[in-house]
């Protein structure tokens, strides 16, 4: 078409609306005003929409927003259930989709596609991360709660491949309909189980009201978010998530150069951006800067420059996009502050050890995904 | 109530009262009265409109218009609930009793009116059977003890204007020869009392005054010393 | 596989705290129906909305007010919420409830349907389906006691113990009082019993606010324990209309008994067949219907 | 049993929850007669109806029509045997015409009611039938009138018309005349005996006149249990039936029958 | 419960049969319906054909048999995730895959059915819901359904192994799916015909009579129970053929097809449209159809206008769009 279009199809009014939602489009739009609004002298148009958490809502979406309007590149998708959904269509239609919000490893294995991006993270290198680190302290016998749909899978299954090399044993796992109220059952179950470690394979409020209730019920195990993000910590106070260890892609305090994207974004939208929004920022100025080196809007073009050119910007070092449509890159292990130690209402979190990239994710080397020629 | 009203007489005085059921207009114009201590009939065919007569002076049809004064009172524009308490008592046309209450709960439900109603004893001595099954849970009663029951629930009350509608329709004629006597004992003791019959025999018997209904309008009053003259006439009305 | 004792001691625990729950609401859902012939959809939208007040009131009446350390306690909650949401019941109720009383009781239901609808999108848009905690729990219930098999929150013993004292309250009420007959009466031959002198359409809206009240405190009760959101009522409803079905709609204390009853199943299920927790009671629905269509406590249809 | 008999009840009875509302009744009906059923309130005439026509199940005793045993059959069996009851209030299809009431019954007789794949001008066919049994029952004008809004005597009219329509071997009519006028009982009653000749008829009735100018055969129940049985004039002057029933003398009876 | 509430323009319905059978009307809305893919998006067109097919099928039941099921939406999504699995997994041809699915969601009919009908009126409303709640808790956990995931990238396949429904022809600068569009366009208008069909039928009728007066017609010697049976697997059946089809063109099968709000969803449409009138669901399922697209981007407020729709109805418009037209007009639609 005569113009580019970016569609960010994220949670607006669901369970992780605060981690991606309207800070997502805020992202996007703080990304194209930096490039400069246009691109090979046409204007970049962003349009978003809500895609409620469900593949079938998601796909329709996709699929009428390339058919009817246009769309030549769709971002965010929060939900590991809508990005497969919204990627199969990506693919069918030729599109490229790029994923920062869900985190399933499926979406570059059995799922990849020729057009699809994982952009931020994945359970992968979240179990890669904060296994590691708690099998270190001797934390080596773990029951998992896991959100049932394929993130919270993925993530335990990952997990538990990461214990078990490491020499540790799973005890057993019980699994929690998507946005449960009352964990209170499914922890005494894990507190029966005697494991050392309760490993929350969950996000957003699930990951919050579990770790609360854990306190009610007196539960001593160690309780290990294998996915939390900066909101979450806030949700909970430092009181009761301090000294907690987890794995993200992007944290506002790690440098200059994530301070300085940090605050502008706070300027912008009044909070922190958290690593999905962040991811957003980043993965969209990957794709105009291809598109303008590729010197046309053509998804295989463009898809093949977003391939040949690393990535080294406030959120990614050492950025590659492999042929599965993974995007290698630095993670960051990091714990939760003492009261005492925070100065102001974001400074939450300490920086505890950098992940290289070739570690932190998934090696090619056994991966199902068909376009990696063996 | 004020004495005032007393020689005045009337208990109750329906003018011009119209009635409807939705869209469909019953009553056009009734008129009639009833002074203190008097027992009237209202007789007609089926349908002629005697119990929406009942309903509507009482404000359970439709709309309806005209004016009905109850022992002094205009009730035309009161809700159900109030008339009641002006001291009207109905005993509908199919019993109605609680099958959710017991004879005893269905006694006690309508709140007294006025303080001289019966009490439970006196209604038991008027109602022997009654007093038998006063535990038993309403509809399991016999269709003639539903009947006596439907009665003695408005005598506690204290209502002195009673309206009974067809209080001998399918009963057994030994159970309707104990109707006759309650209802006159009523009026001995001084009800006014409004009767809606089919059974003319039963009627004749102890009405001071009827009152024939047609298409919802009152066509004829026949009084009880000019019955006996005016048979045929009746008899052309009820259509035998 | 072994269950350890303790295990189950305590999930029934949980389950009885559920059980409570069940039984506050379909109470109120009882009544209502008994009353009013209606199936209030809304039922789970105003147990939300219970909470929701309470919410607002502790974390944003001062905001409102201008007076930001000036809030609804936990106690004042417990009285104010259902009533604030009885009051709303009592509009809807003269609003438009009082018109469909005539026509098909199943216009009752795709009203309030309706209303469910409402009330959620409405309150999903402005907290999110997340939600929000509500931490205005009382000191005095802070901790845990120990009942020896298990830590069992203070404040969860209490609700409990509120939550079944409520119930035979209202099933006093009903049961045995002089208003209760009025209510029955009411509900089986409203045009005679307004003949009888009793004002039957106060009675309605009378009842509508009882029963919608005590989903308001249902709500009240549950704040503390979930965290508020929007979202907390609309799956519970479907539940507790399965638990009155199984108890027959007639019955207060049918209501109140299946209540805890299904909640202590559904707890022990969860330790011996956790897959089958959340169905459970939709298939003893299903077995009761085929054994008893009236319900285990209704009366003959 | 005699073939003459078309219906007999043994020791049918009836409890709810510890009341018992009929106790060992012992009917005989006659082929071809007109048997009535009466009793004070509460004694368990529409009871036995219920029962008979299994909309109750009995607690005690058989009930055998046409020869066979059919206690244990459902309504609808019941039914297809040819053994069809009337309501104590009027029962019609109140939304479609006497027409349809009527057509409706006759599918069922014939069959076909079932499928779904044919046009319903398939009902055409028995509207000459249909129309000839409204004629029956003086209803020929409202053929296209909607049943519920005939009069309350003319319903009851279109019932039996209906009743008809399945060639009832038995027909068992509660309180036909129930809360009629007087012309309503008048044209209601001869209706009966018009439609009597060549069926059977069982029915309840308060109203003495019609009961006997009606019936062959009465059978007084009370308390459930039958007190007396034989023709009117027997029945009427039985002293007990007088004290549970009448109350008063037969012929004084007679007159006032018209509407005790 | 007075039926002539629930379906007020039923009556007409019934009389209009007796008028002889008109041709054209059909022929020309097929004739629109050949072109609307040129004018309308034709994925969204043909969602809203499987949606008006599941509202004529729920209100076959509603409108017709007098009964309000409040667990539609289990028949619907069991056979759309059943079609997806036959096709996707085991590589049925479309129609074999549709066939499949309906076939399941009548068996589940048959199930649900027996139990539910026990219960009348509001009972049977809580029951319906209630089973078709534990449908979706089965889907939620059954393994091939995809749990919250969905059951994805549902190929088209070839009509017959030989058409393939994917194939598109180029419109303009747009690619027009003519082929699937017909195919469904064939489907919805068969279970159509098939509904119209069984509503002026004997069977209609009896239906009909059995809602008026269950008691008398148990007394005319009809086996009431069966017949409320056989109209409750039917509708369930077409709703799932509803669902069946949709699978097909969405390309996935997925919770929010077996949820409540599904189900609620339409008792909408037909609440909107005219219950108890046979093109009424059809305008219902469009309007709310089109509803739902143009207000998607206002979030959560969609359920607030959908609720709003609901009281409105209720209160101010029982006899819904067809049939207050219907109502004016005295005529059938
Ligand atoms: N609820 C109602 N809705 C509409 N019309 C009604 C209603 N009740 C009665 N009618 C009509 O009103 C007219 C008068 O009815 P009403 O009950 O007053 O007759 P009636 O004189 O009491 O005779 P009977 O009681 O012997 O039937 C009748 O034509 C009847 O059809
Ligand atoms: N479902 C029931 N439960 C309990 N008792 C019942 C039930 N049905 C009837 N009865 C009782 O059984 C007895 C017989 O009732 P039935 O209706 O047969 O009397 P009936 O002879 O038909 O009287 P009527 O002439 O008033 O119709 C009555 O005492 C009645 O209270
Ligand atoms: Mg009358
Ligand atoms: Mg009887």
């Amino acid at each position: 078409g005569d113009v580019v279009k970016i569609g960010i199809l994220t949670d607006m009014s669901g369970v992780y609306a605060s981690l991606g939602g309207k800070g997502s489009v805020a992202a996007a739009q703080m990304a194209v005003a930096d490039f400069g609004g246009k691109v090979l002298g046409k204007p970049i148009e962003i349009v978003s929409a809500d895609h409620q958490n469900k593949a079938d809502i998601g796909a329709a979406k996709a699929r009428e927003w390339f058919d009817t309007q246009g769309v030549d590149m769709v971002n965010d998708l929060l939900n590991s259930g809508v990005a497969i959904a919204v990627q199969k269509v990506g693919a069918e239609k030729k599109k490229i989709v790029i994923v920062n919000g869900a985190g399933s490893t499926a979406l570059t294995n059995k799922e990849c596609s020729p057009y699809g991006v994982h952009y931020a993270y994945d359970t992968y290198s979240l179990a890669k991360g904060t296994a590691t680190a708690l099998m270190k302290q001797g934390l080596d016998s773990w029951y998992f709660l896991t959100a049932d749909y394929a993130f919270g899978q993925s993530l335990e299954a990952e997990t538990t491949k990461v214990v078990g090399v490491l020499g540790g044993k799973v005890l057993g796992g019980v699994k929690h309909p998507l946005s449960s109220t009352d964990f209170s059952s499914y922890l005494l179950q894990a507190q029966n189980s005697g494991a050392k470690v309760i490993g929350l394979a969950n996000a957003g409020g699930d990951f919050v009201n579990a770790v609360k209730q854990a306190k009610e019920f007196g539960i001593k195990q160690t309780l290990v978010g294998l996915l939390v993000f900066d909101t979450d910590v806030k949700a909970l106070g430092l009181n009761a998530a301090q000294g907690m260890k987890f794995t993200t892609a992007y944290t506002w305090d790690l440098n200059a150069e994530t301070r300085a994207f940090g605050n502008k974004y706070l300027a912008k939208t009044g909070s922190m951006p958290t690593m999905v929004q962040a991811a957003v920022y980043s993965s969209t100025m990957h794709y105009l800067n291809a598109v303008k080196a590729a010197g046309t809007d053509d998804p295989d073009a463009v898809m093949k420059k977003m391939r040949d050119t690393p990535i080294n910007d406030f959120f990614a070092k050492n950025g590659k996009i492999r042929e599965d449509g993974r995007m290698v890159h630095d993670m960051y292990l990091v714990e939760v502050k003492k009261p005492n130690e925070s100065r102001s209402v974001w400074d939450m979190l300490k920086l505890v050890s950098t992940i290289p990239g070739e570690q932190a994710f998934k090696p090619l080397a056994g991966s199902e995904c068909p376009l990696v020629k063996k | 109530m004020p004495d005032v009203l007393d020689h005045a007489g009337e208990m109750l005085r329906v003018t011009g009262l119209h009635a409807f059921y939705g869209e469909s207009h019953i009553l056009h114009g009734i008129d009639f009265g009833v002074r203190r201590g008097e027992l009237v009939t209202l007789l007609g065919r089926n349908g002629a409109g005697r119990t929406t007569t009942l309903k509507a002076i009482l404000g359970l049809t439709g709309k309806r218009a005209g004016s009905v004064m109850v022992n002094g009172n205009e009730a035309i524009n009161l809700p159900t609930h109030k008339i009641a308490h002006l001291g009207v008592g109905w005993c509908p046309e199919e019993r109605a009793i609680f099958s959710s209450l017991n004879v005893e709960e269905n006694l006690n439900l309508p709140p007294k009116v006025r303080s001289d109603g019966m009490s439970l004893e006196e209604i038991y001595e008027l109602f022997p059977n009654l007093w038998e099954r006063r535990k038993s849970q309403g509809t399991r009663l016999s269709g003639g003890e539903q009947q006596m029951l439907a009665m003695a629930r408005i005598l506690r009350t204290g209502a002195r204007l009673l309206l009974l509608d067809e209080i001998t329709e399918g009963l057994a004629p030994v159970i309707v020869k104990k109707i006759g006597d309650s209802v006159r004992l009523l009026k001995e003791r001084g009800y006014t009392i409004v009767l809606v019959e089919q059974n003319f025999r039963f009627a004749a018997g102890i009405a001071d005054r009827h009152y024939v209904i047609e298409h919802g309008q009152v066509v004829d009053a026949i009084t009880a010393d000019e019955l006996a003259a005016s048979t045929e006439r009746l008899n052309k009305y009820l259509g035998v | 596989m072994d269950i350890p004792l303790q295990a189950i001691l305590s999930q029934a625990m949980l389950g009885l705290n559920n059980g409570a729950f069940y039984a506050l609401l379909s109470l109120g859902l009882a009544v209502i129906f008994g009353m009013l012939n209606v199936v209030n959809f809304a039922h789970g939208a105003f147990y939300m909305l219970g909470a929701f007040v309470a919410l607002l009131g502790y974390d944003y009446l001062g905001q409102w007010l201008g007076n930001a350390d000036m809030r609804l306690s936990f106690w004042a909650a417990l009285l104010v919420a259902p009533i604030v949401v009885g009051l709303l019941g009592v509009i809807v109720e003269k609003t438009m409830l009082q018109r469909l009383y005539k026509v098909d009781h199943l216009y009752g239901l795709l009203l309030t349907f309706g209303l469910a609808l409402i009330f959620e999108g409405v309150f999903t848009n402005y907290f999110n389906v997340a939600g929000e905690p509500y931490n205005a729990k009382p000191e005095v219930l802070e901790g845990a006691v120990n009942l020896g098999f298990m830590f069992f929150p203070k404040y969860r013993l209490f609700s409990i113990v509120l939550s079944l004292t409520v119930c035979f309250g209202v099933w006093y009420l009903i049961e045995r009082t002089r208003l209760g007959s009025y209510l029955r009466a009411g509900t089986e031959n409203p045009d005679v019993t307004r003949a009888f002198g009793i004002d039957v359409p106060k009675l309605r809206t009378f009842t509508y606010f009882l029963g919608v009240a005590l989903a308001g405190l249902a709500g009240v009760v549950a704040a503390p324990i979930y965290s508020v959101s929007p979202k907390m009522g609309s799956d519970l409803i479907i539940i507790v209309f399965a638990v009155v079905v199984i108890g027959g709609m007639g019955s207060i204390m049918g209501a109140i008994l299946t209540g805890l009853a299904l909640g202590l199943l559904e707890g022990l299920v969860k330790v011996f067949y956790p897959p089958l927790a959340n169905t459970v009671i939709f298939i003893v629905m299903a077995l009761v219907l085929l054994w008893r269509p009236a319900g285990l406590f209704g009366k003959e249809a | 049993m005699s073939n003459d008999t078309i219906l007999e009840t043994q020791g049918l009875g009836k409890d709810f929850r510890g009341f018992s509302a009929v106790s060992d009744v012992n009917l005989k009906v006659a082929r071809g007669s007109i048997h009535a059923l009466i009793g004070p309130n509460g004694a368990g005439k529409t009871t036995v109806f219920n029962l008979l026509t299994k909309f109750l199940p009995p607690t005690h005793g058989r009930v055998i029509y046409d020869g066979e045993d059919i206690t244990s059959l459902k309504p609808a069996d019941v039914a297809l045997k040819g053994l069809i009851r009337s309501f104590q209030i009027s029962a019609v299809f109140p939304n479609m015409s006497a027409l349809d009431n009527v057509r409706v019954a006759l599918m069922r007789t014939v069959g076909g009611a079932h499928r779904f794949w044919t046009s319903d001008k398939a009902l055409d066919a028995y509207t000459d039938r249909a129309m000839a049994l409204l004629g029956d029952v003086g209803l020929t004008d409202f053929a296209e009138v909607l049943a519920g809004e005939l009069a309350y005597g003319r319903k009851r009219a279109l019932e039996i018309a209906t009743t008809l329509a399945l060639e009832p071997k038995l027909m068992l009519l509660d309180e036909p005349t129930q809360g009629m006028g007087i012309e309503d009982v008048e044209r209601v009653t001869s209706l009966i005996k018009r439609v009597a000749v060549g069926r059977t008829i069982l029915m309840v009735e308060h109203n003495l006149k019609v009961v006997s100018t009606l019936a062959d055969k009465i059978t007084v129940l009370a308390r459930g249990q039958v007190l007396s049985e034989g023709d009117y004039a027997t029945v009427s002057n039985d002293p007990r039936v007088m004290e549970a029933y009448m109350g008063v003398s037969a012929d004084e009876q007679a007159m006032e029958g018209a509407h005790a | 419960m007075q039926s002539n509430d629930l379906n007020p323009t039923s009556l007409k319905m019934a009389r209009g049969a007796e008028q002889k059978t008109r041709y054209w009307p059909w022929l020309a809305s097929l004739a629109v319906l050949a072109v609307v893919p040129f004018g309308v998006y034709p994925t969204f067109a043909m969602e809203l054909m499987c949606f008006a097919l599941f509202a004529c099928a729920f209100n076959l039941l509603l409108g017709f048999g007098g009964l309000l099921s409040f667990g539609h939406a289990c028949f619907f999504g069991t056979a759309a995730y059943l079609t997806g699995h036959a096709i996707k997994v085991w590589g049925l041809t479309p129609e074999l895959g549709i066939l499949f699915g309906t076939a399941c969601a009548a068996v589940l009919g048959v199930l649900i059915g027996v139990i539910a009908i026990r219960r009348q009126g509001i009972y049977f409303a809580m029951v319906t819901l209630a089973l078709a709640q534990l449908v979706f808790f089965a889907c939620l956990q059954a393994p091939f359904t995809g749990g919250e995931d969905g059951l994805q990238g549902i190929p088209k396949g070839r009509f017959l192994g030989l058409i393939d429904l994917s194939h598109t022809v180029q419109f303009g600068e747009r690619e027009l799916p003519l082929a699937l569009y017909f195919f469904v366009l064939a489907i919805t208008f068969g279970g159509y015909w098939l509904i119209w069909r069984t509503v002026n039928s004997p069977f209609g009728k009896v239906l009909k009579a059995i809602r008026e007066n269950e008691a008398r017609a148990l007394s005319l010697g009809y086996r009431v129970d069966r017949y409320k049976l056989a109209a409750f697997v039917m509708s369930a059946t077409l709703a799932g053929l509803a669902g069946a089809t949709k699978t097909l063109v969405v390309g996935l099968a997925s919770l929010s097809d077996v949820h409540w709000h599904m189900s609620g969803e339409v008792v909408l449409m037909t609440l909107l449209g005219g219950m108890g009138t046979l093109l009424g669901p059809v305008v219902g399922a469009v309007t709310v159809g089109v509803l739902h697209h143009e207000l998607a981007s206002l979030g959560s407020w969609v359920t607030v206008t959908i609720g709003g729709v609901f009281v409105v109805c209720v209160m101010l418009f029982r006899r819904g769009i067809v049939g207050e037209i219907a109502h004016r007009l005295r005529r059938t639609i």
